[in-house]
């Protein structure tokens, strides 16, 4: 294996290029300083002798049960945190310069043109050489990371920026720059990585950054709840992960991209082996991106301070899923039938997640709920073996979606104050308790506006764009391509993709709906908040709606950078284009090589029969919700049917609370470690043996009498048995 | 004539063995493993019949060596008598278990 | 040089340290009658005792030195016989040392008590050497005698005169089964003395003689009952409940060595010949005395009774030596009997030191916290109990016992790996019992009303050292006594494949 | 650094002295105890822990010189020493190394200093004793993982037990007259039939010589070139005795309570350390001794099952303990499982992950029970139910209690996910469903750490115990004392090669003379 740096011969070896593993690292030298200025100011180290001080009470701590406001429960009684000045700007520092050079690597790239059809591969050193296993810890840089870091590094710098604002008065500031960096960090490693383990690291990484960011306002168990809940889903998600690279490395004895993609040609199409890798690893991406049936984590992931919601939640973490499937386009474009899963569990999550989204009253539940389901129209994409779709609306959802976190994270930061200013302990992120805020934040109305029909497919908005992307794709396949040949569960492909289809456009319409419901309540009508807060809300300040004005430009001309060719002329499919080199190879072998090909006139009927389902859905909205009849949350009265299914999200928690946590943790308890280890292994065989010697030394010296007389009867019967021994032979 | 003095002896030998089993007084059971040794003696003398004196010597021996252990367990026996005024043996159990 | 048994002068040279301990004991014993009873006189006599036990083992050392052999009669010499002889006069000496010092503490001014402790020795000493059934039997009973006397010391104890009466009554029961035993070996073959015995054996083929198997089952029933083997095993513990703790000690250590001196000889010299008719009876007596032995003692809570049921199963152990028949086996059993001497003198010089004056219950109980107030009481204590256990290092010679023990059973031509196993399985339900005393002394507090434990007198003191320090030192240097107990083994009469076949093993 | 410590001819000379020293130090700890009868406590303590802390030190940096000086790639056996014990018997004091002991040395030498700092304060009766035990342990310890001739291995091996006894039995916890008991006596059964094991091979391996041989070398000699007679009962005996102290399910529960009484340092070692042996006993005895028996489809797979078994087991059992050191000793049952799953795997990957997993529960557990010792020396209390919300009050604590949990769990980065990938990944070529088993328990391995990181630093913090903590954070001894241990979690999860590279030779030799073994095997047509 090299050692070297960078290789020499690539169009990139002498570029920028070569300093791009500083990309990640900026963002770690970030953590460690903010991690250390956290833990500077925290720590108070303890006297000599510890157990001295253990038994006698302070004064102290009383008070910090009293308060459940949402989050910040001690965010207002502290300073500022004293080290907050240099961590503001350490924090989206970092971020910038990473992005800076980002921009510098990808300009690049683009210079390099034509040439770029090989990744550079960038070995650092190393990682665990043994036996015929040689990993090392390697980046790559191709079209495709390319993006995915653009992502990560600019909307990470612009969700940094706004965080400054957002987290200003929160004790554990500097804590909280550290987790975000330490988070972009693993984000970058997870799409530079040039294996599969070492996207497994940043895979996990970022998981870990979830964990501690969900759970950054540790003190209310619900929040430690979530965290804890996210890392374990997505730990099932890994072990698909993992049990997909044994089987890489078992049959191909690589784990490296390049070799995999080197591999894969010894591989059988559809056959069990490419199939089965596919689907683990999908089941990786169903944890990470919350897909059915582990997408339940996500909802309760909006306990983290609203910034994580938009960068991890929404922008970036949870795309991880489909980064790694167009990653994997080699492999999948083998196995149709692990494609079409990929797909039909895309369109139902999708479907599903919006069901749920339609009775939600918390602001950011909606908004995991719609992230759920749009992350379930990028699976359906990529399913379908259009990669470009699916990476090209991870990327405007990535806008769209961060907007959409950041205004309501600027929404709820109003109503925060408000509720602060006279210590009202009201949910400051339940609709009910919102209405007409446009009148108090004009500028956060507009741009969530402006996302919001870009969710919900208004043309030409990104979303728009990206979506049909995806549904013309899925229409594409429905002929002459590997998956409409193959069958799934017995069910002929084009059938299977005829009803993912048609789902879709169910689920674009729910998103529709969803999402103008959300703006109504939030935005439009009397106000609910109450008479005492009323003159407290105001838009929050500059540092958080500058970054919303950035995203909200990024969402509504987003989409140009896929435009069909229908509509984009020269300008059309520059990400199509962009990515060729990535996955162009293994889109075509899904659509059986050829380029896929709409006439002019399926493609119109299609966005028309898009544009006419968004239209639909913002009517309906607009016409069923009404504003001015809501109540405040605390005076609302209890859903009853349907809607209390839907409210209570399907009951799918409690299904698995009953159906697996509580089964796994009552055998446990009561069989396995009662039973089996206390009862058993120690009880009956441990003790009991021990009992049992004890016992029979017992009953021995009970035939110690003390009395000679026995003493010689157990002589001769000794001496008669031994005689007879001799005797009768 | 040989055979029938073995099995004299044996049948003596036998008695002294089921005296001590079934007799409770210290005395009478020190009696009846002296009828067990000299249940030996016959068997001894019996056999110097047929191989000579060493029998005889040994029985000289054993006599000699069973008034010596005579003297000291009467000497016990009277020392127990001593603490418990009784040589019953079943009333002897002090140490047990 | 060659000594004639024949020509008297020459065997009373071969008799040299055997008559010295007599005719000294003989000296001693007028010495001590001598004078009325009395503390002073006790102790002066004891000095004496263990002046002349030294001096004896000079002479042992001498004669074994010179190398001396004799032409076959009814004695040997050869290095068992020495070995055996040094373990003998070891726990004499140091039972001698201990009792001094406690029979003052416990009111016992019998100066005769340390010349019966030299009785005792001079016959286990005949028996080290005796290859005559005649000798045997004098060796046993001068041995028994002096004992039985010996079990009874503490006069004002009714717990002792019972002790004495028990093991009076049974041992002299056991001795008319290993006489009668005798009787009908001779009658058998017409001999005594061994070496005669196994020649009239192969000569006239009598090994299916009925007289004979019967005579060999009534020996090994006297012998097991010497060696306290089960099921002839149950006057031990009351014995050695009853006794001073030191006479205890004697009994454990040296009346157990000279009766597997004398069970080894008999065995190898004459029944070895005839292995397959005795080993399944020997091997089973062994194994159902290591599991009764090491399953009563769990459930014992007076220190001394828990000891006797350890006695009880290292005879156990060493019967596997007894039925694996080898040079190695009798190597090993010098071996065994020297680190198992040195750890019972120990334990039981503890156990005299920790009671309390006049009585002789000594409750486990009463070692809680022994750590605290004597340390170094506690330490030697648990140094023994591994020893016992056979723990390596900490357990110094027992380890290496234990090992020696198993190297000849799995060594032995018949290969016995099975019975090894159970010596290790039991071992472990022993370590269930000797931890339970190191826990009481270690682990536990010390109860407010607990006595005060008086200091150990110089001499004990010093028995307690020495046996400490040799058990680590030789238990982590083996080296230095094993080329002794090589040449102290000897091997057995070779299997005569006329007489039967060997069966195969339990 | 080689050419320096050849020039002072270390190599030769250093094991013996390692050995020594620890007992030297036990001497000088206990002289000065004698010594100090009657003084104050704290006195005593001051005086006793310097003293061992000084030996532990000085041994620690002797060793690291091993780090240099063994050559890891040579097929002989470094350092070492072979001296005459008890000629008569074949016995000889036989130390040396490979690159597999050679870690586990380290381990144990660098690991022993912070369990002593780890005892500072919290051991304050009979201190001297503990000390002095603690140093002979250690030399035990490090003469199990040096041995080379059978015997001298057995005694080392029995040499802990005592020690470790008394450790926890005097300093330890409420049961732990029982929980040492039981320790010692499980320990026992199953070394006692090894020491069985042991006699008769030696006793074969000097049949053609005449003179019974415990020489490691001699005895692996004969098993390469002779039908060992019985070798399906030795193995076993080995296998019992090694499996007992891995422990291997079901023969573990003698762990949780071992665990739960132990004094911290007590903990420490055992889990970091004497566990370890087991495994070692297998990698260096069981497995190349008797390699046709070890790898007879039957008992490999009846070997993988109770790994696997215990993998799964371990974890679930975990989930539920509301001790939290009962819950981290089922945890070790779990990675323990890891690594048997690695070494009957039989792949140079998977043993080579095997060893990572001995290596980093070794760092990982052994800075999780000191933290929990921390955390009980100032609460007095190891029920999760007792704790809440600490990260508020101990903030330094917090931080290192989740990243030694993180590495435990096995998130990349760390230690635990070198470890636990390299075992799965080389495991899955040869047994793919155990494989897969196995690493199920990533999940279960998250959901009982972070349950119970959860449930002792985050939460809202109520009680007023746990309130009191404010100002009684870690204090410089014990940042001090865990920082090396963080900094070896993340040095094995980024760059985990040079150690990877000490233990690559002998992991593949060792999985290379298996492979010979079971292929002669096989062509004899002789299954045992």
């Amino acid at each position: 294996m090299h050692t070297d740096l960078p290789p020499t011969g690539h169009p990139l070896a002498d570029t920028v290029a070569r300093f791009a593993w500083l990309i990640p690292v900026l963002p770690l030298l970030g953590f460690l300083a903010n991690g250390f200025l956290s833990l500077h100011a925290a720590a108070t180290p303890g006297p000599a002798d510890p157990s001295a001080g253990g038994n006698h009470h302070g004064d102290h701590g009383g008070h910090a049960a009293a308060h459940h406001d949402h989050g910040h429960e001690d965010g207002h009684h502290a300073e500022r945190h004293p080290a907050a000045g240099f961590v503001s700007l350490i924090g989206p520092g970092v971020l910038l310069a990473a992005f800076g050079l980002t921009i510098a690597v990808f300009f690049a790239m683009r210079g390099a043109g034509e040439g770029m059809h090989a990744p550079f591969v960038m070995t650092l050193f190393q990682w665990m050489p043994t036996g015929s296993l040689s990993l090392d810890v390697a980046f790559q840089l191709d079209q495709l990371s390319m993006v995915m870091m653009l992502i990560i590094t600019g909307i990470g710098t612009l969700i940094h920026l706004f965080s400054v604002g957002y987290m200003q008065d929160d004790p554990g500031y500097p804590r909280f720059f550290a987790y975000l960096n330490l988070f972009v960090f693993f984000m970058l490693i997870l799409v530079m990585g040039a294996s599969y383990p070492l996207m497994f690291v940043g895979w996990e990484g970022v998981g870990l950054c979830s964990y501690l960011l969900i759970g950054f306002w540790f003190s209310e168990q619900a929040n430690a709840d979530a965290g804890k809940k996210a890392f374990i889903m997505n730990r099932i998600g890994d072990f698909g992960m993992l049990v997909a690279m044994f089987l890489l490395f078992a049959n191909l004895g690589t784990l490296s991209y390049e070799g995999v993609r080197a591999g894969a040609a010894e591989l059988v199409f559809g056959g069990a082996l490419v199939t089965a890798i596919c689907l683990f690893l999908f089941l990786g991406a169903t944890g990470k991106s919350a897909q059915i049936p582990l997408f339940v984590w996500l909802p309760d992931a909006m306990a983290g301070p609203t910034p994580v919601s938009a960068l991890i939640h929404a922008a970036t973490m949870v795309t991880a899923g489909v980064y790694m499937i167009a990653r994997s386009a080699t492999l999948f474009s083998l196995a149709p039938v692990a494609q079409l899963t990929v797909a039909v569990v895309g369109v139902l999550t999708a479907v599903f997640a919006a069901t749920i989204g339609l009775k939600q009253w918390d602001i950011k539940k909606v908004l995991a709920y719609s992230t759920v389901s749009q992350l379930g129209y990028m699976f359906v994409g990529v399913g379908v073996g259009a990669y470009t779709a699916g990476v090209f609306h991870l990327m405007t959802h990535a806008f769209f979606k961060a907007l959409l976190f950041l205004g309501s994270g600027s929404v709820i930061y109003a109503m925060h104050c408000a509720y602060h200013a006279t210590h009202n302990y009201a949910d400051a992120q339940d609709m009910r308790n919102m209405g007409g805020l446009k009148a108090f934040m004009p500028v956060t109305a507009t741009l969530m506006w402006i996302a919001t029909l870009a969710i919900a497919g208004i043309p030409p908005l990104s979303g728009f764009v990206s979506k049909d992307e995806i549904l013309a794709a899925v229409f594409a396949r429905t002929h002459h391509s590997t998956l409409a040949e193959a069958t799934w569960l017995g069910i002929p492909g084009s059938v299977v993709l005829y009803g993912i289809y048609a789902l879709g456009l169910a689920a674009a319409l729910m998103t529709a709906v969803y999402m103008t419901r959300m703006m109504l309540y939030t935005f439009h009508g009397p106000n609910r908040t109450g008479e005492a807060e009323r003159p407290h809300l105001a838009e929050a300040p500059w540092i958080m709606t500058g970054p919303l004005v950035v995203l909200g430009i990024l969402s509504a001309v987003g989409g140009f950078v896929n435009l069909p060719k229908l509509f984009g002329g020269g300008m059309a499919e520059i990400l199509h284009h962009w990515l060729e080199p990535v996955v162009g190879e293994a889109t075509l072998q899904v659509t059986l090589g050829e380029t896929p090909h709409l006439s002019h006139a399926t493609e119109y009927a299609l966005i028309g029969t898009a544009v006419a389902i968004a239209v639909i859905g913002i009517a309906l909205a607009w016409t069923r919700c009404k504003p001015a009849a809501l109540v405040p949350a605390a005076e609302a009265p209890a859903e009853v049917g349907l809607e209390k299914t839907l409210a209570n999200k399907w009951y799918v928690d409690e299904a698995y609370d009953r159906a697996v946590v509580q089964p796994t943790l009552g055998v446990s308890r009561t069989v396995l470690w009662k039973g089996l280890d206390t009862g058993v292994i120690d009880g009956l065989f441990v003790n009991g043996s021990a009992y049992l010697m004890r016992g029979l030394g017992w009953v021995g010296s009970q035939l110690q009498t003390g009395r000679v007389g026995t003493y010689a009867w157990v002589l001769v019967l000794g001496a008669v048995a031994i005689l007879s021994a001799f005797s009768f032979r | 004539m040989l055979a029938e003095s073995l099995l004299l002896s044996a049948v003596l030998f036998t008695i002294g063995v089921v005296g001590v089993l079934t007799r409770r007084n210290a005395i009478i059971l020190f009696m009846c493993v002296e009828l067990m040794l000299n249940a030996v003696n016959l068997t001894f003398v019996a056999l110097s019949t047929l191989y000579g004196a060493t029998g005889q010597v040994f029985v000289i021996m054993v006599m000699t060596v069973a008034a010596a252990e005579a003297a000291v367990g009467l000497a016990i026996i009277i020392s127990i008598f001593r603490h418990r005024q009784t040589v019953h043996l079943d009333d002897i159990n002090l140490l047990k278990g | 040089m060659t000594y004639d048994l024949a020509v008297p002068s020459q065997l009373l040279a071969a008799l040299l340290p055997d008559l010295t301990l007599m005719g000294g004991a003989i000296l001693l014993l007028l010495a001590a009658a001598w004078r009325p009873e009395s503390d002073t006189h006790q102790r002066l006599i004891g000095r004496g005792a263990m002046a002349l036990v030294v001096l004896t083992m000079g002479s042992v050392i001498a004669t074994a030195l010179r190398g001396a052999t004799v032409t076959d009669g009814p004695i040997a010499m050869d290095g068992f016989r020495w070995t055996m002889d040094l373990v003998i006069l070891l726990g004499a000496l140091g039972t001698i040392a201990i009792s001094t010092e406690q029979h003052a503490r416990d009111g016992i001014k019998h100066p005769e008590s340390h010349v019966l402790v030299l009785f005792a020795a001079s016959g286990m000493m005949i028996l080290a050497a005796a290859r005559d059934l005649m000798v045997i039997f004098l060796g046993i009973e001068i041995m028994s005698v002096a004992v039985y006397v010996l079990a009874g010391l503490n006069r004002r104890s009714a717990r002792a005169a019972e002790g004495a009466l028990k093991y009076f009554l049974l041992g002299a029961f056991a001795t008319g089964f290993l006489l009668y035993g005798m009787a009908l070996i001779y009658g058998a073959t017409g001999e005594t003395r061994l070496q005669e015995i196994v020649t009239a054996l192969i000569r006239h083929s009598l090994a299916l003689d009925p007289m004979f198997l019967i005579g060999m089952g009534l020996l090994l029933i006297g012998l097991a009952f010497k060696v306290a083997a089960v099921p002839f095993h149950m006057w031990a513990p009351d014995v050695y409940d009853g006794a001073p703790a030191p006479i205890a000690g004697f009994m454990a250590a040296s009346v157990k060595a000279a009766a597997f001196a004398t069970f080894l000889r008999i065995w190898y010299e004459t029944f070895y010949s005839v292995y397959g008719l005795w080993a399944n009876a020997v091997a089973w007596v062994a194994i159902i005395t290591m599991v009764v032995g090491n399953v009563v003692a769990l459930s014992q809570t007076n220190i001394k009774r828990m000891l006797a049921y350890s006695s009880i199963v290292h005879s156990g152990y060493l019967l596997v030596a007894v039925t694996a028949g080898t040079a190695v086996a009798s190597g090993a059993v010098a071996f065994y009997l020297m680190a198992y001497t040195l750890a019972t003198l120990g334990a039981f010089a503890v156990v005299g030191a920790m009671q309390p004056v006049g009585e002789t219950d000594a409750p486990i109980a009463s070692y809680e916290g022994l750590w605290t107030v004597r340390p170094w009481l506690a330490v030697g204590m648990a140094i023994y109990l591994l020893a016992f256990l056979g723990f390596p290092v900490f357990g110094g010679m027992g380890f290496f016992a234990k090992w020696y023990l198993l190297s000849a059973a799995i060594a032995s031509p018949g290969r016995l790996v099975l019975i090894s196993v159970i010596v290790v399985l039991t071992s472990v339900i022993s370590a269930g019992y000797y931890l339970s005393i190191i826990r009481a002394m270690f682990m536990k507090p010390r109860a407010a009303d607990a006595p005060e434990i008086p200091a150990a007198g110089p001499l004990t003191r010093t028995v307690l050292v020495v046996a400490a320090v040799l058990i680590v030192a030789l238990g982590i240097l083996p080296g230095q006594i094993t080329p002794l107990t090589a040449r102290s083994g000897f091997a057995p009469h070779p299997v005569d494949p006329t007489l039967l076949s060997i069966p195969a093993q339990p | 650094m080689n050419a320096v410590l050849q020039g002072t001819g270390y190599n030769g000379w250093v094991l013996p002295v390692l050995l020594a020293l620890p007992l030297l130090g036990a001497v000088t700890v206990a002289v000065q105890g004698i010594g100090a009868r009657g003084q104050d406590a704290l006195v005593q303590m001051q005086q006793a822990r310097r003293t061992a802390l000084l030996f532990f030190v000085a041994e620690a940096v002797l060793s690291l010189g091993l780090w240099w000086s063994v050559d890891v790639n040579n097929l002989a056996w470094q350092g070492l020493v072979d001296l005459p014990w008890i000629p008569q018997w074949g016995i000889r004091f036989t130390v040396g190394l490979d690159g597999i002991a050679l870690m586990l040395v380290l381990l144990t030498t660098l690991l022993m200093p912070l369990a002593v700092l780890g005892s500072w304060t919290s051991i304050r009766e009979r201190t001297h004793s503990y000390y002095a035990l603690l140093l002979i342990l250690t030399t035990g310890m490090l003469g199990v993982f040096m041995a080379l001739d059978l015997v001298l291995f057995y005694v080392m091996w029995e040499v802990m037990l005592v020690p470790m006894y008394l450790i926890i039995g005097v300093w330890g916890g409420q049961r732990r007259l029982y929980a040492s008991l039981k320790f010692f006596l499980y320990t026992m059964v199953g070394s006692l039939l090894m020491l069985v094991a042991i006699v008769w091979l030696g006793l074969l391996a000097g049949e053609s010589t005449g003179a019974p041989t415990f020489s490691y070398d001699a005895i692996l000699q004969m098993s390469r070139t002779t039908q060992v007679t019985g070798a399906f009962w030795l193995f076993g005996a080995f296998a019992l005795a090694f499996a007992v102290k891995v422990p291997m399910w079901p023969f573990h529960t003698w762990l949780p309570d071992a665990h739960v009484e132990a004094p911290t340092a007590g903990s420490v070692i055992l889990a970091a350390i004497m566990l370890k042996m087991g495994t070692f006993g297998f990698v260096r005895f069981a497995v190349p001794l008797f390699p046709e028996v070890a790898m007879h489809p039957t008992v490999r797979a009846v070997i993988l099952a109770l790994a696997v078994i215990g993998i799964v087991y371990g974890a679930l059992v975990a989930l539920v303990q509301p001790d939290v050191k009962k819950l981290v000793a089922y945890s070790s049952v779990s990675h323990l499982g890891f690594v048997m799953l690695g070494i009957f795997a039989m792949t140079v990957e998977a043993m080579q992950g095997a060893l990572m997993v001995t290596i980093s529960h070794g760092i990982s557990t052994g800075a999780l029970f000191l933290l929990i010792g921390m955390l009980y020396e100032r609460r007095h209390t190891r029920q999760l139910a007792d704790f809440g919300g600490i990260a508020k009050v101990m903030p330094v604590f917090a931080v290192m209690l989740t990243i030694v949990a993180l590495s435990s769990i096995g998130v990349p980065g760390t230690n635990g996910f070198v470890s636990e990938f390299l075992v799965l990944l080389g495991s899955f070529t040869t047994q793919p469903v155990h494989a897969v088993i196995a690493a199920t328990s990533v999940i279960f391995a998250a959901a009982y750490l972070l349950w119970a990181v959860q449930r002792v630093i985050y939460n809202p913090l109520t009680k007023l115990e746990n309130q009191a903590l404010k100002g009684f954070d870690l204090n410089w001894r014990e940042i001090g004392l865990i920082t090396p241990l963080l900094i070896g979690i993340l040095w094995l999860g980024v760059y985990p090669k040079p150690v990877l590279q000490k233990t690559e030779a002998a992991a593949a030799r060792l999985v290379r003379a298996v492979d010979v073994a079971v292929s002669n095997a096989r062509r004899v047509g002789g299954q045992p």
